[in-house]
């Protein structure tokens, strides 16, 4: 299942990419997200909630920047699984970063996702209605962290 | 976690006292706490009727009906439709018909159809599709089945 | 596995809900134990409503208007007399769900509680104008058809919060009709359309299920439609409208194109139907 | 008590009767024992643990915690079946992953515990430590250049044919005929297309499930859901190096199979399950189980290129198929292969080229399912026969008739053809569905034609004459509710002229049962058939012996009598079988045993007529054919398709049992409808997305048309016991093609994609301008 969609902020690259890079921040602005650890340079566990109706699932994920061209683009692997194991997601990631003319950024992302085991049986459709619900939200978090541009 | 609790049920026709595991589904007490047989496991989600049982006389999933919930409703399987003229003569039917194939659905069929003739002695070719529809069968392509409930019924009613 | 209690009221309920976190209503349990089944859920409590008297049965008001209990089980929905007219499309819906074994077991709040967007009730209530009781930890309140479903599978109930009725006006004289498009019969809606002619026979409501996180309504289109139903150019933009409000899933059941292409055929089609109705009353 | 009356006693005559089926009583009492309903002494339930992945090599498990959990006392991983692989063409597949996943679903490791909660909770607790490879998900990913490898020994595994297997290309098939190439400047006219079809899920009512037990010797009764307890017994004996001395197989009452149970499904874990656990075990899939782990029907491409002359002469046929194997080869080369001979259809086609190359996927495997290919290429052949019959102004049924095979011909690479019924079948239907609709409509009418083997590899039965007389049947063929244990007796109590209830049918058992390859390829009635009808006439030999005896008369003079006796002709005196037998018995010549073991040896290819590369079935059998008429309507708003009667008729040879046949006619049509309208098993990346009945639909009675009319031809062939020929795929292998020609009929639309969804129908009618988009 492929997720994709962009965004666009006032605010210069420069900035944007930081937060992008600040785990704190992006652990801020991920829907459900408990905790964010940095492992090492370019290594992170995060723990995520999700709910589908009656369906709740909290996920241990290690995240893997696998590389990385300041500004522009950063690719990752996140991989992990359900506490009790029972489910498996993985996820390969791209963010590329542009100017607009206007001196604002373009945030372009694109998501490979794979969830199999207890939640892989359930319904196609609605897990990327989730996952575009998930990530509209997580814009509207980030602009938050952004703030006004100065 | 295999704790387990203990029911009375009113089970064809008589009274039993079960000890089966907190939550446990009819389905399942009925077949690994009392050996009740007739009733198969085909899909466990409510949508193949391999399972059907009648409940105060209405059909429902053994696999979606919680054991804990059957305490004070009279259940009934196949294996207690022995003394019942008209489940008897549905099985006569279906034997001649050629309704039975594999057998894995017949039981969940039987008792649909047991039902329908409770409600509706006389049905139509659709009203027996409609009343069987929650009932699937894989092998006949259902045509002798819907023959064998129809001819039942004409007996039936002579 | 699940301990399961047995409130003998709604408050009783409702506190049992309070106080286990992990704890679940089971109404009819066709829906929530078959994915207790499968693993999908594992409520360490499930609180069984079948012993609440209150909600139970369908009734009638001084006014007219229906208070159907939420326990109350499709079939016996599908089989109610007093729903006649502008609410026969809640019949005719019930009479659609799934099969008729599952009909016996299922029951209207607890479909209207999980808020399956390809199920059938929420259509047909948002065409009847229904209104929900619910009662929870702060109390009991209402809750119109129209808000109440707030995204994929989320609902306007709080948390521990539980549906005890769906009410509805009074049934009016006029025709009314409920269509699904499924991949066979028994299935969850690819698509379908619940609609009621005004009494005058000159507007109607429609909405759309299976289409969006909750049913599709447009009351201002239904008021720009009024007086012109035998346009078939507004009926169009009248479907239009609807298809506008629409965020169709691609899935086994269909893509999110072949929803869209869906609606003015559900429609027209639905409306040709009442039409016919009319005629022959 | 017994609330229902046994079948009425038919005294010879057995052949040709609707006989009930004995085990239909069982069956509707409740009564029936599948395998799920098997419970032994000390029992432990088992559970599997499934791959999350689609290609990963497992770099070690951790168990300490499953280990340690309520109830657990065995669990088994890669680590504990050895290096032992089975299939039926290409030994691929361990019991167990081991080394490495190759598809999501997979079972990585199972637990053996007191209950079946138990196990299936500690196997949550299992934890396996793996290292994710890039996956393959489409053949033509696999065969890509630098594509990921998912059997890097492919090319040490024994195969049992000619394979040609490299990379991920598993196996390749390719046959000619004529000159195709120089053929085309001889049509008129020339039709061409590409098609894909989809993956089917047999749903066989009953999921797969296994009980192994282990004696005090160490050695294995293994009771399972099967068609065949002879590849059961190979599969488990090859997959865990056991010798197959060492393992009793048995089958209990069978929920269907459809091709499903014919090659291992979790046989060999529960084997291995109980050998360690030292107890019985028994483990029983769910249903998301029994999608995701065991097989389906291949998804097809094909690419198809018929020409004729003006006349409508067929002259030349080209098909290339490219075949989704799924990680392990299971039946698939077979199904190819058997495609690619069937891809010419029952025709006259004088220049017939076929390739087709099978690729390993990460994937579930893809194996039998009843009509093994022929109704993917059939889906292709015969709309493009309509197309052809449409450009030239022939009907359906004339370019039918103008090309049909006859009897004599030889098909495509060789086989020569006994009796064919075809003609008959065509005329059934056509004189049958002639005219327009009881309401005077017309109708949207698809024909389409098929043929079948009935035939492959061993069998054997044993007719053994009881002591008072009746008769022990013993075929080792697993009856899956088809009816096989009923139409055998039938046979058997024909030759021996024998009341059909004094014959009893023994339950297949790798102990004492002769060899039955399987029940698949439409075959029993036919080979098993054949191989009862001689051991029970070296019976009735075995007892004019003892008669002439008994009469003091030449053999010569004697006759076999209705009801199991022996008299001389022209006189009234005559002894029964319960004399010949008692004294058998009890005085001269020791007990009466038919017993008679064949295997089909006529061979495929006619090396002076075509060329055949990569062909996995030297020997294949008899051939049945059917036609198959269809009404549809099409609903105009959803573009669904709706079939409101249906004309099947099938030459069978000789029915044997006329009641079973059409029920075969009926399900295998309804089967077909399912795959023709919506059946899809649908991937999301590497993940099944519909292992469910809740997402995955199949018909229920409210879709299947009520009006299915069959009609059984009987034109017997020579070899078949009292002439007939299987019955069990050809009822099924037309449905699409006959759905597809009549969905074109209704829409004007031609469809290459299966299945025939409302969605795809109504896109159809757009383009075709049948129906108009509402919009505003």
């Amino acid at each position: 299942m492929k997720i994709e969609g962009n965004f666009e902020v006032d605010h210069p690259r420069a900035e944007v990419w930081d937060k992008i890079r600040d785990p704190q921040v992006m652990g801020g602005c991920i829907p459900g997200c408990d905790s964010v650890e940095q492992v090492d340079d370019t290594s992170y566990r995060v723990k995520v909630s999700v709910k589908v109706g009656p369906i709740k699932a909290h996920f241990n994920l290690s995240v893997e920047v696998l590389e990385e061209d300041p500004p522009h683009t950063i690719v990752s692997r996140t991989s992990g699984e359900e506490g009790t194991r029972s489910s498996v997601v993985n996820s390969d990631n791209v963010v590329r970063l542009a100017e607009t003319g206007t001196g604002g950024t373009r945030v372009d992302y694109i998501a490979d996702v794979s969830v199999t085991g207890r939640l892989g049986k359930f319904g196609l459709g609605i897990f990327r209605k989730k996952a575009d619900q998930l990530a509209e939200q997580f814009v509207v978090n980030f602009r938050d962290r952004l703030g006004v541009a100065q | 976690m295999s704790k387990k609790i203990l029911h009375s049920l009113n089970l064809n026709g008589e009274e039993v006292e079960v000890a089966t595991p907190a939550g446990a589904t009819l389905l399942e007490t009925m077949r690994e706490d009392l050996r009740i047989l007739s009733a198969k496991r085909g899909c466990n989600q409510g949508v193949c009727g391999a399972c059907t049982v009648l409940i105060d006389g209405k059909p429902v999933r053994a696999c979606l009906t919680l054991t804990a919930r059957c305490e004070g409703h009279a259940v009934q399987t196949m294996e207690g439709m022995g003394g019942d003229r008209v489940m008897a003569t549905l099985q006569r039917h279906m034997v001649e018909s050629g309704g039975v194939q594999c057998g894995f659905c017949t039981s969940g069929i039987l008792i649909s159809a047991r039902e329908l003739l409770e409600e509706d002695p006389a049905p139509s070719r659709a009203a027996v599709k409609t009343a069987l529809s929650g009932n699937i069968c894989r092998c006949t392509g259902y045509r002798t089945i819907v023959d064998a409930v129809c001819s039942a019924a004409e007996e039936l009613a002579q | 596995m699940s301990v399961v209690l047995s409130p003998g009221s709604v408050e009783d309920a409702v506190a049992m809900l309070a106080e286990h976190a992990e704890a679940m209503p089971l109404a009819g349990g066709a829906t929530l134990v078959a994915m207790r089944n499968a693993g999908l859920v594992e409520p360490t409590h499930l609180i069984n409503l079948d012993c609440i008297a209150e909600l139970r049965g369908i009734e009638r008001d001084t006014t007219g208007g229906i208070r159907i209990g939420a326990m109350t089980r499709h079939c016996d929905t599908a089989a109610c007399n007093d729903l006649t007219g502008s609410l026969l499309v809640l019949r005719r819906a019930a009479g659609m769900i799934a099969n008729r074994v599952v009909r016996n077991m299922g029951t209207m709040g607890g479909s209207v509680a999980n808020a399956d967007p390809a199920a059938d009730y929420l259509p047909a209530l948002a065409c009847c104008d229904a209104v929900l009781e619910v009662a929870g930890p702060e109390g009991r309140r209402k809750i119109s058809i129209h808000d109440y479903v707030q995204g994929w599978y989320e609902t306007a109930l709080e948390q521990g919060e539980i549906i005890t009725a769906i009410t509805l006006p009074a049934p009016v004289a006029a025709p009314s009709a409920y269509r699904k498009i499924a991949r066979v019969t028994g299935d969850y809606a690819t698509a379908s359309c619940a609609m009621a002619l005004d009494p005058d026979g000159k507007g109607l409501r429609a909405a759309i299920g299976a289409c969006g996180p909750g049913p599709l309504r447009d009351r201002d289109a239904e008021a720009v439609l009024r007086g012109r139903l035998d346009d078939p150019e507004a009926v169009l933009d009248f479907a239009a409208c609807l298809a506008a409000l629409a965020d169709p899933l691609d899935d086994v059941r269909g893509s999110a194109e072949y929803r869209l292409r869906l609606i003015p055929r559900l429609i027209t089609s639905v409306l040709s139907e009442i039409a016919l109705q009319t005629e022959v009353a | 008590m017994s609330l229902v009356q046994p079948d009425p006693v038919f005294v010879g005559g057995s052949v040709g009767k609707s006989i009930a089926k004995p085990d239909n009583l069982e069956k509707v009492q409740g009564r029936a024992e599948y395998i799920a309903d098997l419970y032994r002494p000390g029992m432990l339930h088992g559970a599997i643990l499934a791959s999350p992945h689609a290609h990963a090599r497992i770099r070690g498990y951790d168990l300490t915690e499953a280990l340690n959990a309520p109830g657990v006392v065995a669990i088994v991983t890669g680590d504990d079946v050895g290096d032992g692989r089975m299939g039926a063409f290409i030994k691929d597949e361990h019991a167990i992953a081991r080394g490495k996943v190759l598809y999501v679903g997979e079972p990585v490791a199972a637990v053996a515990a007191r209950t079946e909660q138990e196990a299936r909770h500690a196997c949550r607790l299992i934890k396996v430590d793996y290292e994710e490879l890039p996956a393959v998900l489409s053949p033509e990913e696999g065969l890509a250049d630098g594509a990921p490898v998912l059997h890097e020994r492919l090319a040490d595994y024994i195969k049992v044919f000619d394979a040609g297997s490299a990379g991920n290309l598993c196996s390749r098939t390719e046959l000619s005929e004529g000159d195709v190439e120089s053929a085309w400047a001889d049509c008129d006219v020339i039709v061409e297309g590409e098609y894909t079809t989809q993956a089917q899920a047999h749903v066989s009512m009953e999921p797969c499930g296994a009980l192994a037990d282990v004696d005090a010797n160490g050695r294995v009764t293994l009771w399972s859901a099967n068609q065949s307890v002879f590849r059961v017994q190979a599969n488990v004996c090859e997959s865990l190096s056991l010798p197959m001395s060492k393992l009793r197989c048995l089958t209990p009452r069978v929920g269907a199979g459809f091709g499903n149970k014919m090659e291992a499904h979790i046989q060999p874990i529960t084997v291995a399950l109980a050998l360690k656990a030292k107890r019985p075990v028994k483990l029983i899939m769910t249903r998301e189980e029994d999608f995701e782990m065991v097989r389906a029907r291949h998804p097809f491409r094909v690419r198809m290129k018929t020409g004729a002359k003006a006349d409508g002469t067929l002259v030349a046929r080209e098909c290339e198929v490219l075949v989704d194997c799924g990680a392990f080869a299971d039946d698939s080369p077979g199904v190819m292969g058997y495609s690619l001979l069937m891809c010419g259809g029952p025709y006259r086609i004088p220049n017939l080229k076929a390739s087709g190359r099978l690729v390993y996927t990460n994937k579930l495997r893809f194996g039998a399912f009843r009509g093994f290919g022929n109704p993917q290429v059939l889906f292709a052949g015969e709309q493009q026969i309509d197309e052809i019959g449409d450009r030239l102004g022939l009907d359906p049924f004339a370019i039918r008739r103008k090309n049909m095979l006859r009897e004599g011909d030889q098909w495509f690479v060789g086989p020569r053809i006994g009796s064919n019924g075809l003609a008959l079948c065509l005329d059934a239907v056509e004189k049958a569905a002639k005219g327009p609709r009881a309401d005077g409509s017309p109708r949207n009418f698809g024909l389409a034609v098929t043929a079948h083997i009935s035939g492959l590899l061993g069998t054997g039965a044993i007719v053994r004459m009881l002591e008072d007389g009746t008769i022990s049947l013993n075929t080792g063929a697993t009856d899956i509710g088809q009816g096989s244990d009923t139409v055998l007796a039938q046979i058997c109590a024909e030759e021996l002229k024998m009341p059909f209830d004094q014959v009893a049918v023994a339950s297949p058992d790798t102990d004492g049962s002769p060899y039955n390859w399987g029940t698949t390829a439409s075959r029993v009635t036919y080979t098993t058939g054949r191989a009862v009808r001689a051991a029970a006439k070296q019976v009735v030999d075995q007892a004019m012996s003892h008669a002439a005896e008994m009469l003091e008369c030449p053999i010569d003079d004697l006759e076999l009598r209705e009801g199991g006796r022996i008299g001389r002709r022209g006189a009234n005196t005559d002894v029964t079988f319960a004399q010949i037998s008692g004294r058998a018995h009890w005085a001269v010549g020791g007990p009466l045993v038919g017993s008679q073991t064949l295997v089909y040896d006529e061979p495929t290819h006619d090396p002076k007529r075509a060329i055949a590369l990569g062909l996995p079935f030297p020997r294949i059998g008899v051939f049945s054919f059917a036609a198959l008429g269809v009404d549809v309507d099409v609903d105009d708003t959803s573009g669904q398709v709706t079939v409101q009667e249906v004309w099947s008729a099938a030459d069978v040879g000789r029915a044997i049992n006329p009641r079973l046949v059409e029920v075969q006619l009926h399900g295998g049509f309804v089967q077909g409808l399912g795959y023709a309208l919506y059946e899809e098993m649908v991937w999301d990346g590497a993940r099944l997305a519909n292992p469910s009945l809740m997402d995955y639909k199949v018909p229920t009675s409210r879709d299947v048309p009520d009006a299915i009319h069959t009609f059984i031809i009987e034109d017997p062939d020579p070899s078949g016991p009292f002439g007939a020929k299987g019955a069990g795929e050809i009822g099924l292998n037309a449905a699409a093609g006959a759905i597809a020609n009549a969905v074109a009929k209704a829409t004007g639309a031609r469809h290459s994609h299966l299945p025939l969804t409302g969605e795809r129908v109504l896109a159809g009618m757009l383009d075709s301008g049948t129906s108009s988009e509402r919009s505003a």
